[in-house]
This record gives structure tokens, C-alpha cells and sequence, in this order.
């Protein structure tokens, strides 16, 4: 045989650390070190849940409790990301349960071959949302996928609050006469997102509306203004925010739609897609249904707080049909609001 | 059928006749769209456009003929804000 | 009538009909395109997009049309790769980033659409694009409105021309129209004033016992058309028979790929489409797409037929009559009583 | 022309009402009845959440929260699916904080083209799960994603329980010289859920020990044992466990690797593919770690609940060095016990 | 030394090393076919499986071997399919249901696995699977140990012999080796009870000053070996030069697919492994594969160099001498005190 | 390397000698192995699989003498409990 050299050395592996592996999410080493370098530094509250299986929080009264997950292409689109609808949306829920958000979880799909950069933006962008809203990030988990399982990265988040309202809060608190406001111009989500993703070749940015609605809820809950019923604007959009409060409530609800402020962006970009603006969804716009005496404090209210400065009375509650939704158009005709069917498509006739 | 929408050439480039293409002004979205089948339009002309393809540049005097009408009824526009 | 879907549903949107005097009613028109594609096209467009390594493309108004056996996109979530283009540039794009896949388009559309269509398949062959073909089932209007005119039932006693139609086709083709049915024909646009004005100038030639072709969108149709598309359009399609869903076969009332583009035609890729007779059922959308009947008075509106499970293709396209009907007028209703 | 003949029909089609669609997450029509027809039902408390955007619930003390994923294949495997696992397993990590499980949270991730059977049957688990345990799911999120961007079903719960140790229950309160119990035998869901999903040909079934722990565990506390910390042995194993426990406390953990109670087709399924049980994950077995006077006791209380009828003192926690677990082989010698490292893959050599 | 990592592994999980008495000192051999396969092998399979329509079939143990840029699950993690198999049949069974696909199975091993790969290439051909190829890196044992003993800071006084390669291959040719080196040779078991045995009998022939071929692992090694197992393995399989990452070049040392069987060469399909000199690393993987030094020795253990991210191959396969120290050894102490 | 397990024949099946196969019972977990490389093999063996392939018999006489060896040193058996 042929004498061998003995190089007293071995190959030096580049790996592949900046992405995603299996490994991640086997409840190993490179799993403890993902979640000690790259997930637990958004947590505010690492002591809470560092390394245990829950955290311990006070509620210190009745509390709300929800959960939504985000699966939203491209991750990260004009005016949020992933990581700032996860929490937004979980604390718009909570408020539109008439409660003052505090305690968060989240939970975290990742598809195997994930940049780990794009996860430590999306896992930034949940701790700035959550400052931003004054939530607490408290436990957490984190699962990896097969490449070609999932989407890149799914968020789930549950949240709790603390009721605040005095009254329940909802469709069945709704009564005829109620006056109907909207928290300000809709369709900018739905359309930041379908632009950004259907490659539609738009040069104009459309700006998501993604926000934290919580502070302006509280306002009205503290200023005492009778809210019967809160209902955030996502997916569906007004029109079947609008429809589930009827039907649920057993009553009508009329509005105007000369009154519902659309963008001209927003609304060039439906006409150009054959959308209905009503249809499209919205993460930082909601429905306040108030007792028609505190209308227009209400509003004043809402005009006070950023986020819902474009707030207008648009219409009000009335007797039956029960689930009935019209709107009245530009020459004086009411026609009838339905959920979206199906799918939203752009279409081209 | 046949949505089509009006909006407002900003540019136009391209050389040849069939890849002739412009950046169009649809009320706030700007959006290349191609040109080739309407060779006459020119920047600052407003064109009705479907599926990507401009089919027609819209005649000024008939839609403002149209606009007068529409303000007689105390109509909103809501479909060719842009064009009328 | 008004011929077109589009003002079809500008007319209910806006309440125009609960505008106009008793007396004067508005006729739904065959007017979507999407609506008339026969059932075997959206079969064949399904069994294509099963293939492995095909990539179909397609409006997105097509992806609901039911085929036989479900519609595009039940074929996309049993896996099938069907993509919603916003122009048929996009789909030769597509062929063209994605040469190792099969890029088939559905071309489907009125006059309107065939200049567009048209020219993604000069693309296509200006680029060698050998994975690109086209699954062609375009209509076109006037042999549609000759064949309703002509049908036992017709009560039809004007048109409203469809103006986007008559932007890349002129309006010249409808004079014969008018003259030898003795109707008029008023190219309209589709703004509810549009709608309202074209109904005025129906009226006022019906009074006046004209029957003449007038065009009421003039800022967007000139008599002659649009050459440039118009010539792309013959480059690229011959006239062909046709059959309309749900109102039958017409002669010469569609276009399909010319001989110098045959080497496009998806038919000839993948197969031909085969023709059967349509079944029967207790839809009556052949009635409405002719104007005979109105959405309401079929039994299953609302009720066993919606935009979601769908009878019928009028209750299909967004801009099928009972689509326009059930969205605008009876949708919370009936959905109410039902649940 | 010819003349057209005019069938007073359209075609009849059939539809494909039987999986999954887009338009079931798209906020419309389709998506109502989805949830009114298929998971609400599901859901015990559907006066609660019907169709508002959050629960409200009383907690009546301090609360703990814990949230987890999961997205297991298959789906259904012996002993168990990702409904039962998903109730369960946040119901244990509410009992490992020392909490009695009340609420649950539950959001659907589904994959366009999954058989609604699929989701009926999961959904049926939850309910059947979310019983045996005495919890109530309230609140819950379904999305769709386009088919290939998801795995079927993904499933999160998160939830809320009332802590009702006296003590915290952590890491941090271990000592040296406490006990260490297991609670029965270990590694029979890994090997489940692999023979099931890796075409094995394993003609023997291995079940999984998929089971809620909360009832043994309330029942150490009700009876004062003096419980330091819990811990239940899902993924990564009872190794990954131990040792987190170990880092997180900075003591030492030693245990016997013959007291470790592994079932004779666990071990054969685990010796024929090379993987080690103490990596294997459980989905019913926790370490309790309590005060050595309490060891006795605690055993005896463990055994007397059926899931964790096979509960044994394996070791004890020991001075430094920090995060050293070692476990004494069959020839008195010590090994280090280490988390897994990386993806637990079938080896052959 | 222990040629097997099999009994490495045993021998370091239960301190086998620690019971005995000063003087006598367990030196760890080459004896993981994962770890000496060379870098370019790696990274020949991680190119076939980036092909578009290809599946790699792998152990698993092969998945974490690291090649010039990332290892095979970091392929998997770009899109790859990467499919982990028990057996070379599963990989045969791929190619059989999934005819439209290359299946493309990594064949590594010692003697002990090459039957077993061999029976797949029959099988293949048997079946007349055009879809199935193999990427062959199979080594052979006794040229290991001979370039050991020929290797200058060779300090080996006795040899464990890898029971499993012996109850295919016998232990004749292990003869020729204890007489012209004059070391002892004990085919060895792998319990511990075995290992022990195997470490007494090697003992006694040094203190007997005697130089032969002894079998501990009788109960599963017959001197002539496995026939059956040896015919397959020598229908498919030829003689060739393998290089051993870490070791390097040795004449003779491994197998190659015979000409009736190149057919089924992934080198041919795909294009030749192209081996290049190594790279010098601060990794002394080399000389523990050889039994000079021993993992703790390498200032990289447990710091720069851990499983997950393996500087060397005697980390990456968990029968590696580095994997089974860090495993069972220094693993939390040294990472407790990286943390 | 070349991680073996030993496990009882149940049953054999096969026509040919490259397919033969058989159910073989792995402490509780019984699997089906190829045996072709043990034509020898009988209903009640043990064999030593590798890869799914038996690629010995193996003698139990031997394997017993093992065993005693193990009982001396009160060691617990953790691979081969089957077969010893
Ligand atoms: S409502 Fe439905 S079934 Fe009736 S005519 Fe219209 S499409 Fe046909
Ligand atoms: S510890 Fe790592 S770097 Fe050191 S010799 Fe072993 S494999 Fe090479
Ligand atoms: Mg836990
Ligand atoms: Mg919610
Ligand atoms: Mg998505
Ligand atoms: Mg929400
Ligand atoms: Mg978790
Ligand atoms: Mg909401
Ligand atoms: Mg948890
Ligand atoms: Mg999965
Ligand atoms: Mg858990
Ligand atoms: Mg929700």
C-alpha cells in the first residue's frame, strides 16, 4: 500500500448558522441557544419564563383572553410586519373586549431554512409592538417545520387583560338607535399587503394601518361614554365586521358610505383590482357602537388620540331585518352590505 | 365585464412600437402599464386601461361634458375621479 | 339591456333601476365573459393545471367558475399550481422566469380583453417562449346580441352597448344591429350618470321611433375603434364558432388562436376540448343570461345557490346578474332567514 | 348564424365542500360558516366567544400563562393526535407552574385541501381532551394558508390556570439534596409518533403516554409535599429537562440510569434505531423535584393517580459543578448526561 | 486501540476506560465509516441534491457530516430533498414509487454495511430501475489498520477488531496483520462485558508475548465469515484507492461499483467526485482518527468545536471519539461554563 | 460503527433466496428484516441486524458463555437481552 500523509488537521465546516435548521426546534442545544440569543431578548420578562414552562402573572379582576395567529406574506410590508400585527392585533382584540391589555404570549412556527435575521427583525419588531402598546411579553414557545410546511414564519399570540368596562361589551349589549363610529379611513392593510405580495407593480407605497388601538378604547371607557360594542376591522373588513354584529345582535345597522373615509390610494388601488374597499381588512381601525347620546363625545374622544384621529359617526343600529346591512350610495339608494364571499380575488371584469 | 380604469401617463418609454410602456397615474397608484396600443397617447393624457393594456386615451372635452352632468345631479364620482 | 356585467352592477350598486320611472325596467345582459365560458373549458383548464410541472394562470375571476366537478381553485388546494395574473404580460413573465415549467394562460374575454391576450402570445413567440400556450375561450358581443334579438322569448326593446367593448372595437359592427332588428343601441359607460344618460338616449329614440346606433361614452369610444388593438387581435385570433354556457351554440361569436399561433393553442398541447350537451337542473341562468328571467324569480336564489356554492354561472363571476343581486339587494336578507 | 338553442339550465357543480378552501380564512361568508358548523361546536363555551373577539374569565388569584405549538405528524398516531396532544400539553405546563388548568386558547393554522373530516376529528379530540382534563376552551382563531405553506393542521393553545402552590415552583427553587421523581416510564411518545410517521414497518404499536398530569400534581400540592419544581419531559426528553433544570438552578442532578423506567418495546424501538430514551420526548411524564423528607410521600401520591401510576425516585440534585447532569450505568460509573445535540435523526452506525 | 466507534462509544458510556488499571490505556481507532468519508463526497451529495427532481437518500448519521460549505440537513433546510433511510432498501422502495424522480442513495460504510448496499444495486438492476444510482464511498478495514501501524507516532500495542465487520468478513485476513506488525488482534463484542473480555484477552497475549488473531464475539463471527453476504458485496462491489478524511490516501482501502453495476453510478450520472488536498484547521481530528491523540487534547473540544457545530469529523458522527468524550464527558461542564 | 441488534426469527417468507425475509420480534418490537444473507437461518434463531439486513446467526452457546461472564459481574444487559 501506498504510505498515507497524515495531515493532523480536518476540514473546517462553514455551516450554516444563519438560517433556521431542524435542530431548532428539537428541544436540544441549538434549540436552547435559538431561544437564549435570538427569542428571549424580546421578552421583557425573561426572568418570568426564562427556562420554565409558563409565567406567573396578576390579573386582579375579571380578565379577557384571546388568541389570533399571523400568517401574513410578505412578512414584512409597507407600515408593519409579522411581528407588529401579531401583537397589535392580539392587544386590539383585548380592547375590543373592553379591556386594558397586559400579558402576551407567542407562539412561533418556523419554517426549516428561515434567515435567522429575518426572525431576530420579526422578534425586534414584537418587543418594540409590545413597549408600544404596554403589553409584557411573558411565555413563549417556538416549533421548526420541515422546509415546504409552513410559510417562512407563523406568530400565534394569546393575550390577557383586565376588564375595565363597567358593562359587558358586544353584539348583545347592542340596541336600535346606537349610533355607529368608525374609527377612521379604511382598506390600508388589506391593500399594503396585496401590494407588497401579488407583485402588482404598484410604485406607490401603500402604508398598512397596523396600530395599537387600545389607548383610545380606554379613553372612552374612562371618560364614561356607554359603549355597547367594539369590533376591530381585520380580515373581512367593515362590511363583515358590520354583518357579524348584526346578525349576532338580531338587528339592522344602516350607514352611509359617502361617510367611511377611504384614501384615494387605497381607493384607486380597489378600483384597479375590482375591490370593494368595505371588504378589504384594516389592523388599527374599529367600530365603536355607543349610545347615540354620547355620539358625539365619542367621537371627540377618538379624534384625540392618533390613531384614531379620523374617527366619523357613520351610522346607527335599527330594528330589523335582523342582520341586515345597507349602506346608502351616492344617489340616495340603499344597497345591501354582505361578508365578503369567499376568497378576495382581484378580478379584471 | 371588462374593468377598465382611467389614469394619467407621467412617462413613456420603450422603443419599439409593441413594448412601448408608461408609468400611469391611477388617482395616487402609479402603475407601468403598456402602451402599444395606443401609440397617439401622450405624457399628461389620460388613458383607460385593462388587464395592463391601455385601450383608448380619453377624450378631455367629452368627459368633462360628463362631469358637468354629473355635477348637475350632485353625483360623487367614484369611479373616474381621475379622467373627469 | 345593458349587455355588460359591469353595468349590470353599477346599476344595482347605485339603485339605478329604483330610480327609473315604472314602466322602464333594465334587462340583464350576457355580459360576462367568465359567466359564458363553457363548463369543458374550465374542466380542461382544471385537468392541465393537475399536470405535474404546469403552472396555470388565469384571471381571478375564472378561479370560481364551476367545472364539472369543482372549480380552479379546489384543483389548487388538492395542489395544483394556479396563479392569479393581473395582466397576460404577467404570464409570460411567468414562462419567461420559469422556463423548466409548462406556463398555460386561460384567455378568456370579450373584445375588451382579446387585444391584451393577444399580446402575450406575440410576446411569447417574439421570445421563443416554448413553455407558454394559451387555453382560448374568447366571445364576442355582437353575435351574443343577434342571438338574443333572434330567440323566442325576446323582449328586448334597446341595448345599452357595452362601452369598453366599443373602445377597442368601434361601434360601426352594431349599425347593421340596430337597422335590421329595429332596436337601438346606445354605447354606454359605466358610471351611474353614464347609465342614467344612455337609458335617456335609449328612451328618447324609442320615442322618437328611431332605432340608430349613438354613443354615449364618447370621451372613451371613437366609431372606428381602436386600430392598434384591433390589429393585434386579428394578427393573433380567427373567428370561430362558440359555445355560450348556458345559452348554446353560436355561430361565429368567438375567436380562437390563428394558424401562425396555433403552435400556442393549449389544445393542441394538452388536447382538445370536448363539447358535450349541457346537462338540465333547476338553474335558470340561461333565461337570465338572455334576459328572460330575473334572478329573483329563481327558486334557488339565495337560498340552495350563493357566491359560494354557486348553481349557476350568473351567480359566479362578480358580474353575474345573480351575483350583482344577491350582493346588493337580497344577500342579508336571505342569509338571515337561513341561519 | 345558426340558431342557438336556449337549455332553460346551467350546469349543476358540485363543488368541493369536503377540505379546506382559502375563502374558510378569509373573513367572509365561507369562514362563518366554518366556524359555526365545524369548530365551535367543539368549543364548551360558545356563549362566551360566539363571534366576539375575545372571552371574558375569572381567574381569582395570581394566574399562570403558557402557550405552546404544535405540529405534529402524523396528525392521529397511537395513543393520541395533535387535539389531544395540544390540550394536554398546555394543561401540563399550567400544572408544571404549580397552577390548576382553567382556560384554554386555541388557534388553527390549516392548510388549504385538508379534509374537513381531518379538522372535525381534531377538533372532536380538543373537546374530548379539554373535558378530561377540566378545562374550557374559550376562545380561539382559525386561518388558512394556500396548500404546500402548511402541514395540514397546525394547532396552538395557550392557557390559564390559578397557581395554587404555596410556594414558587421553578428552577430557582431547587435545592441541593433534593429529590428527584420521574413519573413513569419514559420515551413512549417519541417513538410513537416516529414509528407512525417514519414508515418503520414496525408490526408492534407503540402507544403514546399522551395523558394530563394536572390531577397528580395537584394533588402533591393539596397535600403539602414541598414541591421545588416540575418539569414535564416533552421534547428533548427527560435529558434536556434535567439539564435545563440543572443550568437554570446551578446546582448538579444525578440520577440512576437503571431506576429510569423504559418499557421493553421502547427500548428495542429505540436500540434498533440508534437513538438514546432519555432524548426521547414524552407527552404524560414529568420530574417532580421535591424536599428529600417528602420523597416517600410523594411517590406515593404519584402512584396512586393512573398517569403516574409508575412514578419512582430516580436521583437527586447535588452541589456544582452548575448544569452537570450525570447518570450511574450498570458498572457504577458515571456518565454525563447531556441535552440532545441537533435533530434527533435514526442512526446506523 | 478499539478499531469500532461503536465500541468507543460504549467503552466511554460506561467508563469502561475508568475500571481499568493504570498502565493499560484504551486507544480510539478510525472506526466510523461517516467520519473518514471525504469532504468531497459530502459535498458531491449536497449538489446532486440540489438538482431540480433529484431525492438523496441518506442514513442518518450522514446528515450531520459537515462538507466544504454546510452539511445535507442544511441543504434539506434550502429546499433539497433530503430523505433519511433505515435500510438501502427503503432508498430501492423510493425509486420504485417514485419512478418520475432520481432516487440517489449515499452508500457509505465498512464491510459490515456493503451486503446490504450491494443488495440494493441488485435489486435495482433486478428491477430495472432506470431512477436509482448510488454515491459510493465505502471503505474497508483492514488497510485502516495496516496505514495505522505504518504511520510514523504509531504507539498501538493490540487491536479490538469491529466484531460487526468480522461476522461478515471473518477474521482471516486480520492474520497477515498480528504476524508481519506482531500485534495481537481480539475481534471483539460490543457490550461491555464483551469489551472487557476483548481488553483481557489482548493483555494476555502481550504478556504471553504471543501475536494472533483471537475471537471474543464468537457468538456472531465465524472465521470464514459470511458467504452469502460476502458473494453480494463482491458481485456489486470492486476493490479501489479511498482517500479517508483525516488519514488520507490509502491504497486498496475501500470499495468502488463493479463494471456490471456502473450503470448505477451516481458518478457517472452526475459528474466525478473530484477529490482536492485538505485544508489545514486547527481540528487535530486527524491524529485522533489515527489514536495519536485523544479528544480532550484538542484546545477546540467543547468550545469552538461541539456537535452542532462540528469543527472535525470525529465530532460530527456520534460514534466519533470527540462526539463520544463531549457526550459523555465534558459536555455540560464545559458548556456550564460557557453560558 | 455498524450498530447491530439481535432480534428472534418469527416466521420466514420468500421464494428466492435474494427475497427472503422474515418477521423478526426485537425485544417487543417486530419488524420485518431481509434474510438473505443467512439462508441458514430457522424459525427461533436469533440473528444480528444491520440495516435491515440479518447478517448472522447467532450461536447461542457462545452467546450463553457470555452470559455467565455477565452474571459474575452483575451487569445489566443493555443491547443483547434478546439474544443472550
Ligand atoms: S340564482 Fe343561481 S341557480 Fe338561480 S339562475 Fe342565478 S345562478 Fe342559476
Ligand atoms: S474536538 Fe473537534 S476540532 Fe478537536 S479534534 Fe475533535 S473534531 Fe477536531
Ligand atoms: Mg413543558
Ligand atoms: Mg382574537
Ligand atoms: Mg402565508
Ligand atoms: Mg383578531
Ligand atoms: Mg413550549
Ligand atoms: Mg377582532
Ligand atoms: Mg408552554
Ligand atoms: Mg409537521
Ligand atoms: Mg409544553
Ligand atoms: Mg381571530
Amino acid at each position: 500500500m501506498s504510505g498515507p500523509e497524515f495531515p493532523m488537521s480536518c476540514p473546517l465546516p462553514t455551516g450554516d448558522g444563519e438560517t433556521v435548521q431542524m435542530a431548532h426546534g428539537g428541544g436540544g442545544r441549538a434549540m436552547a441557544r435559538l431561544l437564549d440569543t435570538v427569542i428571549r431578548p424580546a421578552f421583557d420578562d425573561a426572568e418570568l419564563d426564562r427556562r420554565h414552562d409558563g409565567a406567573v402573572v396578576e390579573v386582579g379582576g375579571p380578565a379577557a383572553f384571546t388568541t389570533d395567529s399571523y400568517v401574513v406574506r410578505p412578512l414584512f410590508f409597507p407600515g408593519g410586519d409579522i411581528g407588529t400585527l401579531a401583537v397589535y392585533g392580539t392587544v386590539n382584540d383585548l380592547a375590543m373586549c373592553g379591556a386594558r391589555p397586559l400579558y402576551l404570549s407567542v407562539g412561533l412556527i418556523l419554517e426549516e431554512g428561515l434567515p435567522l435575521d429575518t426572525l431576530r427583525r420579526a422578534v425586534a419588531s414584537m418587543r418594540d409592538a409590545a413597549r408600544a402598546a404596554g403589553v409584557r411579553l411573558v411565555t413563549g414557545d417556538t416549533k421548526v417545520v420541515d422546509r415546504g410546511k409552513a410559510d417562512g414564519l407563523f406568530v400565534n399570540t394569546a393575550g390577557i387583560g383586565r376588564v375595565v368596562a363597567p358593562a359587558p361589551v358586544g353584539p348583545a349589549a347592542v340596541r336600535s338607535g346606537d349610533a355607529v363610529i368608525l374609527s377612521g379611513d379604511i382598506g390600508r392593510h388589506g391593500m399594503a399587503v396585496m401590494a407588497a405580495r401579488e407583485n402588482l407593480g404598484f410604485e406607490t407605497v401603500i402604508e398598512s394601518d397596523c396600530a395599537p388601538v387600545a389607548a383610545p378604547v380606554l379613553t372612552l371607557l374612562e371618560a364614561g361614554v356607554a359603549v355597547h360594542c367594539l369590533r376591530d376591522l381585520t380580515r373581512g373588513g367593515l362590511a363583515s365586521a358590520a354583518v357579524e354584529i348584526a346578525e349576532t345582535a338580531g338587528l339592522a345597522l344602516a350607514f352611509d358610505e359617502a361617510a367611511v373615509p377611504v384614501r384615494d390610494d387605497v381607493a384607486a388601488a380597489c378600483e384597479l383590482l375590482g375591490l370593494d374597499p368595505l371588504h378589504v381588512a384594516n389592523e388599527g381601525r374599529f367600530l365603536a357602537i355607543v349610545d347615540p347620546a354620547d355620539v358625539d363625545r365619542a367621537v371627540a374622544i377618538l379624534r384625540d388620540h392618533p390613531v384614531s384621529a379620523g374617527a366619523v359617526a357613520i351610522g346607527e343600529v335599527r330594528d330589523g331585518p335582523a342582520g341586515r346591512v345597507t349602506c346608502r350610495g351616492p344617489l340616495g339608494v340603499d344597497r345591501v352590505v354582505d361578508m365578503l364571499s369567499g376568497e378576495q380575488l382581484p378580478r379584471i371584469c | 365585464m371588462c374593468l377598465a380604469v382611467p389614469g394619467r401617463v407621467l412617462d413613456v418609454a420603450g422603443d419599439e412600437p409593441i413594448l412601448r410602456v408608461g408609468r400611469v397615474d391611477f388617482g395616487g397608484i402609479v402603475k407601468q402599464i403598456n402602451l402599444a396600443f395606443v401609440p397617439e397617447a401622450q405624457v399628461g393624457d389620460y388613458v383607460l386601461v385593462h388587464v395592463g393594456f391601455a385601450i383608448t386615451v380619453i377624450d378631455e372635452a367629452e368627459a368633462e361634458r360628463v362631469f358637468r352632468h354629473l355635477e348637475e345631479i350632485g353625483e360623487l364620482v367614484v369611479e373616474e375621479d381621475g379622467a373627469a | 339591456m345593458e349587455v355588460c356585467g359591469g353595468q349590470t352592477h353599477a346599476i344595482v350598486r347605485f339603485g339605478i333601476d329604483e330610480l327609473l320611472p315604472d314602466g322602464l325596467s333594465l334587462v340583464h345582459g350576457p355580459g360576462c365573459p367568465v359567466c359564458v365560458t363553457p363548463v369543458e373549458y374550465v374542466d380542461k383548464a382544471i385537468e392541465i393545471a393537475g399536470r405535474p410541472g404546469v403552472v396555470l394562470c388565469s384571471f381571478g375571476d375564472m378561479l370560481r367558475v364551476p367545472g364539472s366537478a369543482g372549480d380552479l381553485l379546489a384543483a389548487k388546494s388538492r395542489g395544483a399550481d394556479v396563479r392569479v395574473v393581473y395582466s397576460p404580460a404577467d404570464a409570460v413573465a411567468i414562462a419567461r422566469a420559469e422556463p423548466e415549467r409548462e406556463v398555460v394562460f386561460f384567455a378568456v374575454g370579450f373584445e375588451t380583453t382579446a387585444p391584451a391576450n393577444a399580446m402575450a402570445a406575440v410576446l411569447a413567440r417574439r421570445e421563443g417562449l416554448g413553455n407558454f400556450s394559451m387555453l382560448v375561450s374568447h366571445v364576442l358581443v355582437p353575435p351574443g346580441m343577434r342571438a338574443i334579438l333572434e330567440a323566442p322569448g325576446n323582449r328586448i326593446d334597446g341595448f345599452l352597448a357595452a362601452g369598453h367593448v366599443c373602445t377597442v372595437m368601434g361601434f360601426e359592427e352594431y349599425e347593421p344591429i340596430a337597422a335590421s332588428y329595429r332596436v337601438p343601441v346606445v354605447v354606454t359607460g359605466f358610471e351611474p350618470v353614464d347609465i342614467l344618460e344612455g337609458v335617456y338616449w335609449c328612451v328618447r329614440q324609442l320615442e322618437a321611433g328611431r332605432a340608430e346606433v349613438e354613443n354615449q361614452y364618447a370621451r372613451a369610444v371613437r366609431r372606428e375603434g381602436n386600430r392598434a388593438a384591433m390589429a393585434t387581435m386579428r394578427e393573433v385570433f380567427r373567428v370561430v364558432p362558440r359555445r355560450w354556457r348556458g345559452i348554446g351554440d353560436i355561430a361565429d361569436s368567438g375567436l380562437g388562436l390563428a394558424e401562425a399561433y396555433a403552435g400556442f393553442d393549449a389544445e393542441r398541447r394538452f388536447g382538445p376540448v370536448l363539447l358535450e350537451a349541457e346537462a338540465a337542473g333547476e338553474c335558470i341562468s340561461g333565461a337570465v343570461l338572455r334576459g328572460e328571467r330575473r334572478p329573483t324569480d329563481c327558486p334557488a336564489f339565495g337560498t340552495r345557490c350563493t357566491p359560494e356554492h354557486p348553481l349557476g354561472v350568473t351567480m359566479v363571476s362578480s358580474e353575474g346578474a345573480c351575483a350583482a343581486y344577491y350582493r346588493y339587494r337580497g344577500a342579508a336578507a336571505v342569509a338571515g332567514g337561513r341561519r
